[in-house]
């Protein structure tokens, strides 16, 4: 009897088919019957992963293996879906999100072209298949194989308004960056693969697999996971990207970045836990449902509040998600280290810090787009709007799902439900330092958002100075990438296909040629039709194997 | 040293000397009598080792046929002038020295040669009359011989071609 | 001996055909019939049925060896006549003559295949080397002409003395001419007469086959020659005369090896890297064919160098490969009326037959497979493999053959790739047909060797 | 019986298009007996260990001991199939495509075509080297004839190298020939030989030099570029797409058999090369402008994963190469025929006079992207598959420096990810320009051709197993002798 | 006579012919520095087959004929003389027709 789970492939399928039908028939079909198509292929999805959900609630844990992917000597890499509890609780996520993002954008991109439109939400859906795969992957393969299919999404969503150069060279870089975290995450496989011949979850974290890996393995593989972590989810130093994909044309797209691929990072992550051993990863999972729609929320008068619930929640202003989440991660990493904790600390500061400036440039200055953005910029239709609050409920009471010890006892929903799968650290902290720590970020943060407020709340497009600059600029980390690896990189390549392509090896090779026409230009002058001197050239040679042969050979 | 060691001696040294007159004559015809010379030296070598028919028939084909015909032909392009031009030095000192390095290089290395102690018989020996020769020539060797008048039909033909005027 | 008597006669018909007949077809026509009989009494000796029974007292033997490869010479010289015998009136007047010439020169070549004694090699040789000498200079108002007749007399007059010297010095040094003679010698080390001698044939019998460094009359011989005799005297009788040279040092210096096993790879090498290299840079396709017979003569003479039953079998392929290669190319060089590469630009736009017969016998000699010339290349190297330690020999061969490629393909660019106003050439359909018929056989043995090779042994 | 079928059609077909004067019959032919071809390849699958059917035996040249037989195991098949596959497409691709001389054209191409399915076929040393220079005429001819502006000297380049490789794989061939006790030509005989490491080593570079140009691997990949850009575009598929394979087919039916003891010795050299060759190629690829330099030095960035992939000698990396293989000759193909298409409606292959192309010709566009981006291995394609085994394969081979060698490949991931999306970005992407305001979109033969091609390339990407069990025999082996090997070695 | 001495004399008249053709420009002069030379060869010959038949002669062998093969060699090498000197001389004479001149430098419209 196979199990009902079974089944789960649809849940990924009827994306891929509203990708396709979305895809090939976006010339033909009207935009209703697109929206119609897009939404409800996630709709279906989401019904049958709130489904899956509840089985998973009651006990039905399921490998779901369908045929072989690859399969070669020893190694057997099978195309499987893992169900349970994470992956169903980010299946839940991704449907559902992706849903309201759906029906968002069925608003926000109905001025289109029927051709664009449906190519829209034919990339929409072809995101949420990959990200399906991603987190229902049994293996790291099937995994992989979602997180590339992210990258390209991204890639494509990006560069929606192919007409754009700024945005084309966004969407290529963001998806060179992602390749690197990408490259990072496919030799941990290979790693594995390497000491363990295996690449499925159920596998490779049995103990008697993880104990096969030495330390050393354990550091590689987790460092190199942790670096495609990293490029999926925009962290240093890799997040380069983000902020360009923010600068695209879709607020939507700018969403699913801020948002899902960043999810992606943290699955990857909380999935392969136990080669962390962390208890900070549910957490983060929490804080992205909260800045999605902080980056949803953007750009749109209607939604200041909206909006103003998310910079909070991401901020970490108590009683918000964020805040619970962060402090989550704050807490962890002091447990580790206090000075991975001054680094966290630090970077959150700076999160509230450029949540609210753009929160304040946004709202408070004068308009500055271009007047082509300007006709964007105008009352919600009810598809748009709700989706927000939806969020912004959600951000609200999304955080006290994951609510720690220290304020309610088992508040920790989310915790106890995905505990088959994330092996939880013992906190040994008393809540005496958990509440100074947090009060400690809370003050920190309060106060730069008033250091905020006060710098940009009359924010004209004027000259930023000192640390401010350095901050408008990306930290310059942009410019310093370029100057240490794409510049040399495009020198080097210029410098070979111009110089050592041409001139050295080719030039060795048509040098060979050349000798070869000289040589015979000077050779042949040998003949010189003189028969006194082929005789003597001849006698010459005579002579010369003569004395080899009667004096010189033993 | 009896009068056959003499006799060597004396055709060897005009063999020799004649020879290097020959290429060192600038008049051509000068050239032409001294291989004459060197011709009947070569005879008289033949004599010497009783090869008394290639003795005569070198007098008769070579220094009579052949050489006059030489002679002829110089005569007959007006070449007997003394002012021959002459090679490059170099290249005739490099000749000389090409030349001189070979004879050399031979002579050194024939010199211990497993025959050395060996004689050629002089004076006497039968092998070397017309009997003899005659007898072997048109049995044994009937067959080169009769191919030998190939080489001869084609010189005529080639002689017909190339001196025919057109 | 069927071949030898009946070539002489041939000779001597057509000598005196010259004054019967004043039409020149009637000559030629009895001289490709005299061909075709001489081909047929050869392959009839081959089958056993001899029509002269000659004591030769052991100086002549026609064994297999020698009888396949007369065949060989003779069906080259078939092709030959039949496609370029009517190029001859074009040289003079002496019609008749050229082709008793060409009869007395297979005559020598018979000789030069099958000899025993160094008397007849002597001989043999001569008997080709006069009429040629001839040949070269019977386009007597061409200066050219006469120039490379007196060079290659002169040359040639002074390496038959270099034979002479080298037969004298083995004559002192083993009391005979006869080759198996030579061969034996009972003491560990060989005379010191007997291998200068030796290594003075192996001089002269180079300077016949054009092989470095005593190659030197060859390009200017065969530049300034009729074009239609130096296709004859760059491919049957070149081969002709390696015949000999092989038959040489196996039979009379197989024994010898040790001494001048060196010598003759230092010769090979010499003649394939002179050959090649300087025909890379030539103007004239007729002077570039001199350099490439140069340089073929280099791989030939591998087979000297290996001496082994695929050396002979090789030479013989070989000898087919090239000739036929070469005869066709000069039998439309012949046509053209400017020798230069350029002025075969164009080419295959007019005359695509003649082109595409003209690249097969090029990719022939430049050793492409499929062709015979590969085979043939193929089993010099393979001769020279099996014959020892001498990899480098081979690779430098190699790499040689690599460069004809560039000398060899120019020819193709030329008629192919390049535009050009090409002469417009007149050719009869028989011989189209007759090219067509070379290349097929080209291909053929290209294929399937044995098709000679197993004449060889029954 | 079917190998020996495979090559004789092709030939037999093409000796008679030469004489089809008619152009558009001509090209229907040529179309015809491509797809006939094809079916027998497929047919071949059917009968997949029935090797009597498949095999071909007859006496050649026995005095030489050289004989005309052809085996087809599964990497000769998968081969095949990708020969077969290519022609059709090649054909379908360039339908509306006039050439002078149409007979000559179709009748070479189709000639060259024998001439490859030879050297997968050939089961004889001889036999092999035939095939192999035979490959090459045709195309020598196909380059210089209907090429572009400066075909001659550059096809002659190309023509030069490769004959020169060629040729010392002869050597090669020769010396092992002169080894065998038998004195055979023949693969059996060949694989039998016992040779010890000193005695291989010759003749292991000799051989690898010819592979190594064929394919072509840094440093001796210069005609590559040239060639590709001069040759006419069909003739650049066929290059590309399949006669480069020839040089990979060699290492895995010749070389690594024979001289495993060499292969294993100079593992290490060879991977080192063709990774540097890799990033080389890689990095002058990002700086190409013209579309058919950049295809042609990603080309050569691939083939060096190729042949890193087999000198890792285990059954991943090897398997990937088989798969990489077909993937890589299906892929370049069709971004040949995209490139092509570019090029015949504007006129040239400037990226940077190009752009906007989405818009004029959007369903060349995706077609075009989703080849490229298969071209850069994305998962769920065909190449993704074959890459991610090489990778594997590397990082799991038994040398001290694996990690590194994955590394450095790796950042060709990157690399090519970048040059890739550099050139849709140029010449898809943007405002069109006037160059590219008048483009059509692709034809309905092209937009057949590509879409096999995507097909195949999905299909592949998200099933490959089939393939990888049709090559698994004869790495298989191969690995294990490789395992002995080792073992025997480190001892 | 010691066959040495032959030997040297022999070797000395041919390298004195070598040494003709290396240093003359007249092409008849050339031509006869190469009968020179198989002048030398002839002599050479005799000489062995002189040696040989005293060998012969010394080994017991009265009624030898050992040596006849040599001088009928010289023979041989006459004759072919003989026809080389009159298409040689032909040649010539067909060269100074055209250019007035036997000099071999002159012969240099082939080369290269």
């Amino acid at each position: 009897m196979q199990n009902v789970l079974q089944i789960v492939y649809l849940i990924p399928l009827l994306p891929l088919i509203g990708f396709l039908i979305n895809g090939l028939g976006r010339k033909h079909l009207s935009k209703s019957m697109i929206s119609a198509v897009g939404c409800g292929s996630i709709l279906i999805s989401f019904a049958l992963s709130i489904w899956v959900f509840l089985q998973v609630k009651g006990g039905n844990v399921h490998t779901a293996h369908y045929f072989d992917f690859i399969s070669v000597g020893k190694l057997k890499i099978p195309f499987e879906f893992k169900i349970d509890q994470l992956s169903s609780l980010f299946l839940l996520i991704i449907t559902g999100i992706g849903f309201l993002i759906h029906l968002y954008s069925t608003s926000y991109m109905k001025e289109e072209k029927s051709e664009h439109f449906g190519r829209y939400f034919s990339y929409l859906n072809l995101f949420i298949f990959s990200m399906l795969l991603l987190v229902m992957g049994g293996n790291f393969v099937v995994m992989f194989i979602g997180w590339e299919g992210v990258g390209l999404c991204s890639y494509l969503l990006i560069g929606f308004w192919f007409k754009k150069h700024e945005y084309n060279k966004a969407a290529s870089k963001a998806f060179i960056m992602n390749r690197i975290g990408d490259l990072a995450f496919l030799i941990a496989i290979f790693w594995l693969i390497a000491k363990l011949s295996t690449v499925s979850f159920d596998e490779v974290f049995t103990a008697a697999n993880i104990a096969k890996l030495s330390s050393l393995d354990i550091t590689v593989i987790t460092i190199l996971l942790f670096v495609g972590a990293t490029g999926k989810s925009a962290q240093i130093p890799l997040y380069t990207w983000l902020p360009d994909a923010m600068a695209g044309p879709t607020p939507v797209s700018a969403l699913i970045h801020a948002a899902t691929m960043v999810t992606a990072g943290i699955y990857m992550i909380a999935r392969s836990n136990i080669l962390y051993s962390l208890s900070v990863i549910h957490a983060m999972g929490g804080e992205q449902d909260i800045r999605n729609m902080g980056g949803l929320s953007k750009k749109l008068k209607i939604t200041f509040i909206t909006f103003l619930i998310g910079c909070i929640a991401i901020a970490g202003i108590p009683p918000f998600s964020g805040f619970f989440s962060k402090d989550a991660i704050l807490l962890s990493a002091f447990i580790k280290n206090p000075v991975l904790y001054g680094v966290a600390l630090f970077a959150a500061l700076l999160t509230a810090f450029y949540m609210f400036r753009l929160l304040f440039i946004t709202f408070s200055g004068k308009f500055r787009g271009t007047h082509d953005q300007e006709h964007h910029l105008h009352e919600s239709p009810p598809a748009m709007t709700i989706p927000l609050i939806v969020l912004a409920i959600l951000a609200i009471i999304g955080g006290f799902v994951g609510i720690p010890e220290v304020f309610m006892h088992g508040g920790d929903k989310l915790g106890e439900f995905l505990s088959p799968v994330i092996t939880e650290q013992e906190h040994h902290v008393s809540h005496a330092t958990e509440y100074m720590l947090m009060g400690l970020s809370t003050g920190l943060v309060i106060a730069m958002i008033i250091f905020a407020w006060f710098k940009f709340r009359n924010y004209q497009r004027s000259e930023a100075t000192g640390f401010g600059k350095v901050l408008e600029n990306k930290w310059y980390v942009d410019e310093i990438y370029d100057a240490a690896i794409v510049k040399p990189i495009k020198k080097a390549g210029t410098f070979f296909s111009q110089v050592f392509d041409n001139k050295v090896i080719d030039g060795m090779v048509n040098g060979v040629g050349r000798l070869m026409q000289y040589s015979s230009r000077q050779l042949r002058l040998v003949q010189s039709g003189q028969v006194g001197n082929y005789v003597l050239l001849m006698v010459i040679s005579m002579v010369l194997i003569f004395v080899i042969q009667f004096f010189l050979r033993k | 040293m009896g009068i056959t060691q003499i006799l060597f001696w004396f055709l060897s040294i005009v063999a020799i000397f004649s020879a290097l007159m020959v290429i060192s004559s600038k008049n051509p015809v000068h050239s032409v009598l001294w291989l004459i010379l060197t011709f009947f030296s070569i005879s008289g070598h033949y004599i010497l080792l009783n090869a008394q028919f290639l003795a005569i028939v070198n007098i008769i084909v070579y220094a009579g046929a052949i050489m006059v015909l030489f002679l002829f032909v110089i005569m007959l392009m007006n070449l007997n002038k003394e002012t021959e031009p002459q090679k490059h030095k170099w290249l005739r000192i490099a000749g000389a020295v090409a030349g001189g390095c070979l004879l050399l290089v031979l002579v050194a290395a024939l010199k211990d040669t497993d025959i050395k102690h060996q004689q050629a018989l002089v004076n006497t020996g039968g092998i070397g009359l017309i009997k003899n020769l005659g007898k072997e020539l048109f049995t044994t060797y009937v067959v080169p011989f009769e191919i030998s008048s190939i080489l001869f039909l084609s010189a005529m033909v080639g002689a017909v071609v190339i001196g025919k005027k057109e | 001996m069927n071949a030898l008597i009946l070539s002489a006669i041939l000779g001597v018909i057509l000598m005196f055909s010259g004054i019967l007949f004043k039409q020149k077809a009637a000559i030629r026509n009895i001289a490709i019939t005299g061909m075709v009989l001489l081909l047929a009494v050869n392959v009839m000796e081959m089958c056993g049925i001899v029509f002269f029974n000659v004591n030769t007292h052991g100086m002549i033997v026609f064994d297999r060896f020698a009888l396949l490869f007369t065949t060989i010479a003779f069906a080259s010289t078939l092709l030959y006549l039949l496609l370029s015998a009517r190029d001859m009136e074009k040289v003079g007047v002496n019609y008749a003559e050229y082709f008793t010439l060409i009869f007395f020169i297979l005559c020598g070549i018979t000789l030069t295949a099958s000899f025993k004694s160094l008397l007849i090699l002597f001989l043999g040789i001569e008997i080709i080397s006069i009429p040629l000498y001839i040949l070269t200079g019977s386009d007597k108002r061409n200066l050219k002409s006469n120039e490379a007749s007196l060079k290659y007399f002169l040359l040639g007059a002074f390496s038959t003395g270099l034979m002479l010297m080298g037969i004298a010095l083995i004559y002192g040094a083993m009391g005979t001419f006869d080759t198996t003679s030579i061969n034996i010698f009972t003491e560990g080390k060989p005379s010191l007469l007997l291998v200068t001698g030796m290594l003075l044939l192996l001089f002269s019998m180079s300077f016949k086959v054009s092989a470095a460094p005593f190659h030197f009359w060859t390009p200017d011989v065969y530049d300034g020659a009729p074009t239609v005799f130096t296709s004859f005297m760059a491919t049957i009788v070149k081969a002709a005369v390696f015949i000999g040279f092989i038959r040489l040092f196996d039979e009379a210096f197989g024994l010898l090896r040790p001494e001048w096993k060196l010598f003759v790879a230092l010769i090979v090498v010499a003649t394939l890297f002179i050959g090649n290299i300087t025909a890379v840079f030539q103007q004239s396709v007729k002077r570039m064919l001199a350099y490439s017979s140069i340089a073929q003569a280099g791989f030939m003479m591998m087979a000297v160098y290996a001496m082994n039953t695929d050396a002979k079998e090789g030479l013989l392929l070989y000898a087919v490969a090239y000739s036929f290669a070469t005869i066709g190319i000069f039998a439309v060089l012949i046509k053209m009326k400017d020798y230069t590469f350029d002025g075969f630009n164009g080419f295959a736009k007019h005359q695509p037959l003649l082109a595409a017969t003209t690249t097969i016998f090029l990719l022939s000699l430049a050793g492409i497979p499929l062709t015979a010339g590969f085979l043939s290349k193929f089993y010099m190297l393979k001769a020279a493999m099996v014959a020892g330690n001498n990899l480098w020999l081979v690779i430098f061969a190699v790499l040689m053959a690599a460069v004809s490629v560039y000398y060899y393909f120019r020819v193709i660019q030329a008629m192919y790739f390049k535009e050009g106003d090409a002469q417009p050439i007149e050719v009869s359909r028989s011989f189209k047909l007759t090219l067509v018929v070379l290349a097929v056989l080209i291909i053929v043995f290209g294929i399937y060797p044995d098709l000679i090779l197993s004449h060889l042994y029954f | 019986m079917i190998s020996l079928l495979l090559i004789l059609l092709p030939l037999l077909t093409g000796l008679a298009a030469f004489f089809i004067k008619d152009e558009k019959l001509v090209r229907t032919w040529a179309v015809l007996t491509s797809f006939a071809t094809l079916t027998i390849a497929i047919l071949s699958l059917c009968c997949m260990n029935d090797t009597k059917s498949l095999n071909y035996h007859c006496e050649w040249l026995p005095s030489l001991g050289a004989s005309f037989s052809l085996k087809m195991d599964g990497v000769a098949q998968l081969l095949c199939l990708l020969n077969t596959i290519a022609y059709p497409l090649v054909f379908i691709a360039g339908w509306d495509k006039t050439y002078k001389n149409a007979k000559n054209f179709f009748a070479l191409m189709l000639l060259a075509q024998a001439g490859i399915m030879g050297v997968f076929l050939a089961a004889d040393a001889l036999l092999f080297y035939f095939f192999w220079e035979l490959a090459l005429i045709p195309m020598y001819f196909l380059c210089s004839q209907w090429g572009g502006e400066k075909r001659v000297a550059v096809t002659f380049k190309f023509f030069i190298y490769t004959f020169i490789g060629s040729l010392l794989m002869l050597i090669s061939i020769l010396y092992l020939y002169g080894q065998t006790p038998d004195h055979s030509f023949s693969i059996e005989s060949f694989y039998n030989l016992k040779l010890t490491s000193k005695q291989q080593s010759i003749p292991f570079w000799l051989m690898f030099v010819a592979f190594a140009v064929k394919m072509p691997i840094f440093p001796v990949h210069t005609w590559q570029p040239d060639t590709y850009e001069q040759a006419p575009t069909s003739t650049t598929m066929i290059l590309s797409g399949v006669m480069v394979k020839m040089g990979v087919f060699g290492l895995i039916r010749w070389l690594f058999p024979i001289l495993s003891t060499a292969s294993f010795v100079w593992g290490d050299v060879i991977t080192l090369i063709a990774i540097i060759g890799m990033i080389y190629a890689s990095l002058i690829a990002l700086r190409q402008d013209d579309l058919k330099r950049l295809v042609a030095y990603s080309s050569i960035a691939h083939i060096g994963l190729l042949c890193a992939g087999m000198f890792t000698q285990n059954a991943s990396g090897m398997q990937g190469v088989m798969i990489q293989m077909f993937s890589h000759g299906i892929n370049i193909i069709g971004l040949w025929i995209v490139v092509d298409w570019i090029e015949r409606k504007t006129g040239t292959r400037k990226m940077s006079e190009l752009g906007g192309l989405a818009q004029k010709a959007p369903a060349l566009t995706i077609f075009f992207v989703i080849i490229a981006l298969a071209n850069i291995a994305l998962p769920l394609t065909n190449a993704f598959v074959g890459e991610f085994l090489i990778f594997n394969g590397l990082l799991g081979s038994f040398t001290l420096y694996n990690v590194w060698y994955t590394v450095l490949a790796g950042v060709c991931i990157i690399l090519g990810a970048a040059y890739t999306l550099r050139m849709i970005r140029k010449v898809a992407y943007g405002e069109v320009n006037e160059l590219t305001a008048n483009v059509s979109d692709i034809s309905i033969n092209g937009k057949l051709a590509l879409g096999i091609i995507v097909v195949l390339i999905l299909a592949a990407g998200i099933y490959p197993q089939p393939i990888l069990d049709l090559t698994s025999g004869s790495t298989d082996s191969l690995v294990d002798k490789f395992d002995i090997l080792r073992k025997a070695l480190l001892k | 006579m010691p066959i040495n001495y032959y030997i040297f004399l022999s070797l000395a008249l041919f390298c004195i012919g070598i040494v003709g053709v290396l240093t003359r420009r007249n092409a008849i002069i050339i031509f006869m520095c190469i009968e020179l030379m198989l002048n030398a060869v002839n002599l050479l010959l005799v000489a062995f087959s002189k040696m040989h038949h005293n060998a012969a002669l010394l080994a017991g062998d009265a009624t030898t004929i050992a040596g006849t093969d040599g001088q009928l060699f010289v023979f041989f090498i006459m004759v072919v003389a003989a026809a080389e000197v009159s298409v040689g001389l032909a040649i010539i004479v067909m060269m100074y027709r055209n250019i007035h001149s036997v000099d071999v430098n002159f012969l240099n419209r082939l080369k290269h």
